[in-house]
């Protein structure tokens, strides 16, 4: 039994290093060809975020006055 | 109050103190150490089921319908029928319950919530979505050969299962297979991975292995530097990396589905594990569903986080904390990081050797998970030989691949586990 | 794998593109999308109660003592077993439940989000009340008679129920009147409606149903504008309709405990989803729980909408989901919006007959509720007319009539079917 | 069978639609009672909505201001 | 309809009324209200089991089945089988809803909210967590011989149970002990605690009393006043205390650990409540889990109350509600509400007598909780009879202490009467 | 029975209220002792609350433009 215990140890050992790095490895290979395809066929648009761009557009404010707002909705949030 | 109850307390205590003053994962360990203090209120029995406070009443009548129920014709102490009721199968278990209900008796509070949230496998599950939908892969993405390193670092868990058959072989501890393996989940650095493999395999050791795990978390700035520097020269610590590519919004998008179609594939026991977490991940990159993102990352992670935390605490009750076994896990949990940061960082060298590409391998490290502390360290010892070589971003590559590939060895574990 | 699952993982597949890509309700087709998935990994059986999972393992021991405990003597494939636990009663399930825990199986982490959320009726009816805190019944109160637009758009529900009961009747499918009662409810357009009267009268259709609700609510901009216009002439889309009076605060306060009032006394059977939605709306109105408002409003339905949508993926199986049946259900589905969408424009042109006050018949399309949606697509098809004619205010009247109007046909669906 | 099937769809259809229209109705003509009670016991200072107009009163911030601030507080949520 | 259910939906408006016109603790009882007219929706069975609601349907078969598993051999009204359903064990009621189930009847939604919510004690002690979280202890700390006064106050509970099983000594109402001691919690002017022990001694009156509670409360500001003038002279009534001192982060950190270890070391009872609301105040406190905090303060609050509310008005359905005894509670517990406030006023003289700081005797009235109330009361009656004399703060300790003793009287009744 | 129910409520109050004081006692005496013990040790910087001015250092706006801004921040909240 209790070699039968090593024996399970090892077992789990073997499989389960062997899995991790199967998974893994089909991981890398996926992620490298999915980011092929995608940068291939969708390739010019799509690494700018296009929604904090339309909010912006909402909000024609210096950088300055931004900062200033910011700090003071952040010390009106501590108080609350 | 027993001797062990007042100990105990001290040990909440003594978690809640670390927590607070030490800033040790204080989201767990603050209501861990809580619960553990209530678990051990004598007489109170919140950590326990409405059978074993009836027994430890101890009022004869119902002693005798109990011992009736559980089919003992006669018993010595009352530990013998609170030992018949834990062995008793489910529909015994059910119909003891019901006697105990009968005579007024009820579940423990702490009780219910481990029932509710940790032995239905849910919290650690939506505790996982909640971190998949803070998680961002884009520096993985960026550069997916860091996932060898996530893969390397799980060395830690399967050698540290290899040490405690080891004990058990040699006589000095007496854990079994299921015991090893939920010790060993301990080097995946991982709290809600640890809980969730440890509430299958071992859930009397539940409390010792979520200490340790988040202890050893909090304390993987003191554990890994100096494996760090004992196994890479000055001159790989100061390897600068290229400049992380940007990753497009599709590439976000596309990933966990990816990985969620592979898992389907190849290894179906880390569904519940990866499926969560691939969830949560989705809907903070879909875009289209950001007030269930944001109820994931806020609202729901907190409240179960809560009910997380007490449930673990009721497995800190002194007749089950206070056992030789919690100092083993302790030891153990302590080497499976250690090692777990050695492959880490061994990796790195070794893809240094085929590749091209140079890696820090101080990032290798950082494969244990441990999210983000480990990037962290990774970033603080590279900064100490190369004060302008920033490692961050690099380091969270292999750090949220170590997220994955500790759900993986969880779901081997399970699964392998339960058939030997 | 097989071949069923492959395809259903591509259907959830599907669902997430139209729902992420297309926008189709995000909200819960990225759940169900993702849930189907999930459901659909074989081997995982995360969809499946512990029994049907110990079935799928087939060890011989745990057969036998499944196939005792459900009374079959004799069986030839595991696949009686399952029909055998699927007809059992629920004592005999309940025990079966417990052989299968006692060998070491359980519930599928999908199996108990369905059992908890959907089962149980709770998920849709938090829904509803949340649907309810977002309602604002404003224009309804202004303009009473829309509700009758609101009655009209049902006739799709019952059209629809008698469209089924044909196809049945003639031999080409093969629906239950329960099965036909709530299929016709996705006419409805009310994703929590259906949902509900589903789990009632034919869960095993639930997945089926609630896909074809949701998307078909998706694509009321491109199911309604033909019908509309085709039942219009270009003088009466060019209707300018007065504008609404203020409504008091008062006003809005009263009428969800009006309506409540109106469901005690004359249909008890409505009084689940209408009360939650009566709930929610009182809440909101009142004034005087604002934190229970924003709670039902956002935290509660983000956390409820996240499971159901898991939930309801969970219907998603292969085995259950792949079925002609579910041809049907998406057939008839869209005949039923179809109905629904005439029945309010005629209803519309039918009050102008009688009515000094005229309405403009396109926001008679509105009464289908899919809030808001409908409003918004008469809104549109209104401005094609006239550039100058903003149909959305009036158009939400309609609109949250319809809403009442399903609730109201559901219970009776309900109460009726449960008496054939 | 068939047959019965029919039938139990036409009565559910008749029913159903004559349980929608009359409960509606009813709704319909409790609403304008509704209405008619409370703007004639109540009329005067009902119309007006309470709050935002006390909110407002703790803001006497010209329109231009506000919308400047409002604009800038929607990029810092947009940013969190 | 029966009368009772007409009776009751108004009780239920009223209710709704006195909330939103009046302001009556409208967070619990806008939703109370709502509930309660959902629980008399006459055959609806919203508030009832699956087995009442097949009884009340009354298809002979079911009878027929319902009464051979409830042992009944026969059976004269359908009344007689509830009442078996009633006093059954636990196993017989777990056989006779599966029954009822096989039949098809379920759980009305109200009582899945109460068996959830309520009977598992889990909603009042989260409620309690919130609100440990939203309570300052600081001027308690700075004053702790405040603390008597909220021990004083809690002799309002002990004289009502006395009051209360006078009345059934003397033959006017039939109290049990139980009954009586529930009763007397309203005394605590402490929703959650009157809740929780109602749920655990006398689950039939948990309707009245949390009503009688939470009216009560909200009538405080005329309640208190009259008693406290009454009972203190003008020139006590102008004692002006010393500035509170500043208070330590730290000692605030260790107040609810070391409350914690008092109630482990002395009274087990009381853990449930005070360990979750020193839990919740700890989280408060500690600084290092402020998104724990303020989840627990909001959003797990929030939607508690909303559930808890529900369920309490499921109480009110008319044939548990409508009964002699929820006159007497009415009655019992406004009389609680007048000891205990005379009792913390007088003990504030006592006090003056023995100390040299005076304390001026109106905070002695806010030792009855009802937090934040009761202090503000205490404030104006103050300012009454000297315009700069501000006692809010003052009067928060005593408060604060009130919750405290509430939560120990019910430990101590609850742990004295199932020794009965 | 009637008897001893009575009695029962006396054994109630009497144990009741007499764990009330006890417990509270206890309190008032770990609370004093706790507080000289904290203040003893630890008693200098305690006393400050060092959040609320770590955020304000981040918000260096007068404290009329804040209050113009807290005002607009209600303002738009009420709003949504
Ligand atoms: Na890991
Ligand atoms: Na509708
Ligand atoms: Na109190």
């Amino acid at each position: 039994m209790q070699d039968t215990l090593v024996q399970q140890g090892l077992d789990l050992m073997f499989t389960g290093m062997g899995t991790v790095f199967v998974f893994l490895t089909l991981l890398v290979i996926g992620t490298l060809a999915m980011s092929t395809i995608v940068s291939r066929f969708f390739h010019v648009e799509e690494v700018e975020l296009p929604k904090p761009v339309a909010k912006e557009k909402a909000a024609p404010v210096n950088k300055k006055t931004l900062a200033v707002i910011q700090a003071a909705v952040h010390a009106h949030r501590a108080k609350k | 109050m027993m001797p062990g109850q007042l100990f105990m307390i001290f040990v909440g205590i003594l978690l809640l103190f670390l927590a607070i003053r030490k800033g040790f994962e204080p989201l767990l360990l603050v209501p861990i150490g809580f619960g553990g203090i209530l678990a051990n209120i004598p007489g109170a029995g919140l950590a326990l089921p409405a059978v074993e406070n009836a027994i430890f009443v101890a009022d004869p009548a119902v002693l005798a319908a109990l011992a009736d129920t559980l089919g003992l014709t006669s018993w010595e102490s009352p530990k013998e029928l609170v030992h018949a009721y834990e062995m008793a199968s489910p529909a015994v278990h059910h119909a003891a319950h019901q006697v105990a209900v009968g005579y007024g008796y009820s579940n423990g509070m702490l009780y219910n919530f481990y029932s509710v949230a940790i032995a239905s496998g849910v919290a650690p599950l939506l505790i996982f979505m909640g971190v998949g939908a803070m998680t961002d892969f884009g520096p993985l993405l960026a550069n997916p050969k860091t996932l060898f390193l996530g893969a390397a670092a799980q060395f830690g868990i399967f050698a540290t299962v290899l040490g405690a058959v080891g004990l058990a072989a040699t006589g000095q501890m007496d854990f079994t297979i299921a015991e090893a393996a939920a010790i060993g989940i301990i080097g995946g650095a991982d709290g809600p991975t640890a809980i969730y493999v440890a509430s299958k395999l071992a859930p009397d050791l539940l409390g010792a292995i979520a200490v340790a795990a988040y202890s050893y978390m909090a304390l993987v700035p003191m554990i890994q530097p100096p494996i760090m520097k004992l196994l890479t020269t000055e001159s790989e610590r100061k390897i600068v990396m290229t400049q992380l590519r940007a990753v497009s919004k599709r590439e976000k998008i596309t990933f966990p589905i990816m990985v969620l179609v592979l898992v389907a594939l190849v290894l179906p026991s880390a569904a519940p594990l990866l499926g969560m977490f691939c969830f949560g991940n989705l809907m903070r990159e879909c875009g289209v569903v950001e007030r269930l993102s944001d109820t994931a990352q806020n609202a729901l992670i907190n409240i179960v986080t809560i009910f997380l935390g007490l449930s673990v605490g009721s497995k800190l009750a002194a007749d089950k904390f206070l056992d030789p076994k919690t100092l083993g896990i302790l030891v153990l949990g302590v080497v499976a990081f250690g090692i777990g940061t050695a492959a880490g960082v061994l990796m790195a060298k070794l893809i240094n050797l085929v590749s091209k590409q140079k890696i820090n391998p101080l990032i290798g490290s950082a494969g244990v998970s441990a999210v983000p502390m480990a990037a962290r360290v990774s970033n603080k010892v590279g900064l100490q030989s190369n004060p302008q070589n920033f490692l961050l971003m690099h380091a969270m590559g292999p750090n949220v691949a170590g997220v994955i590939g500790s759900a993986v060895a969880a779901g081997v574990m399970i699964s392998m586990v339960s058939g030997m």
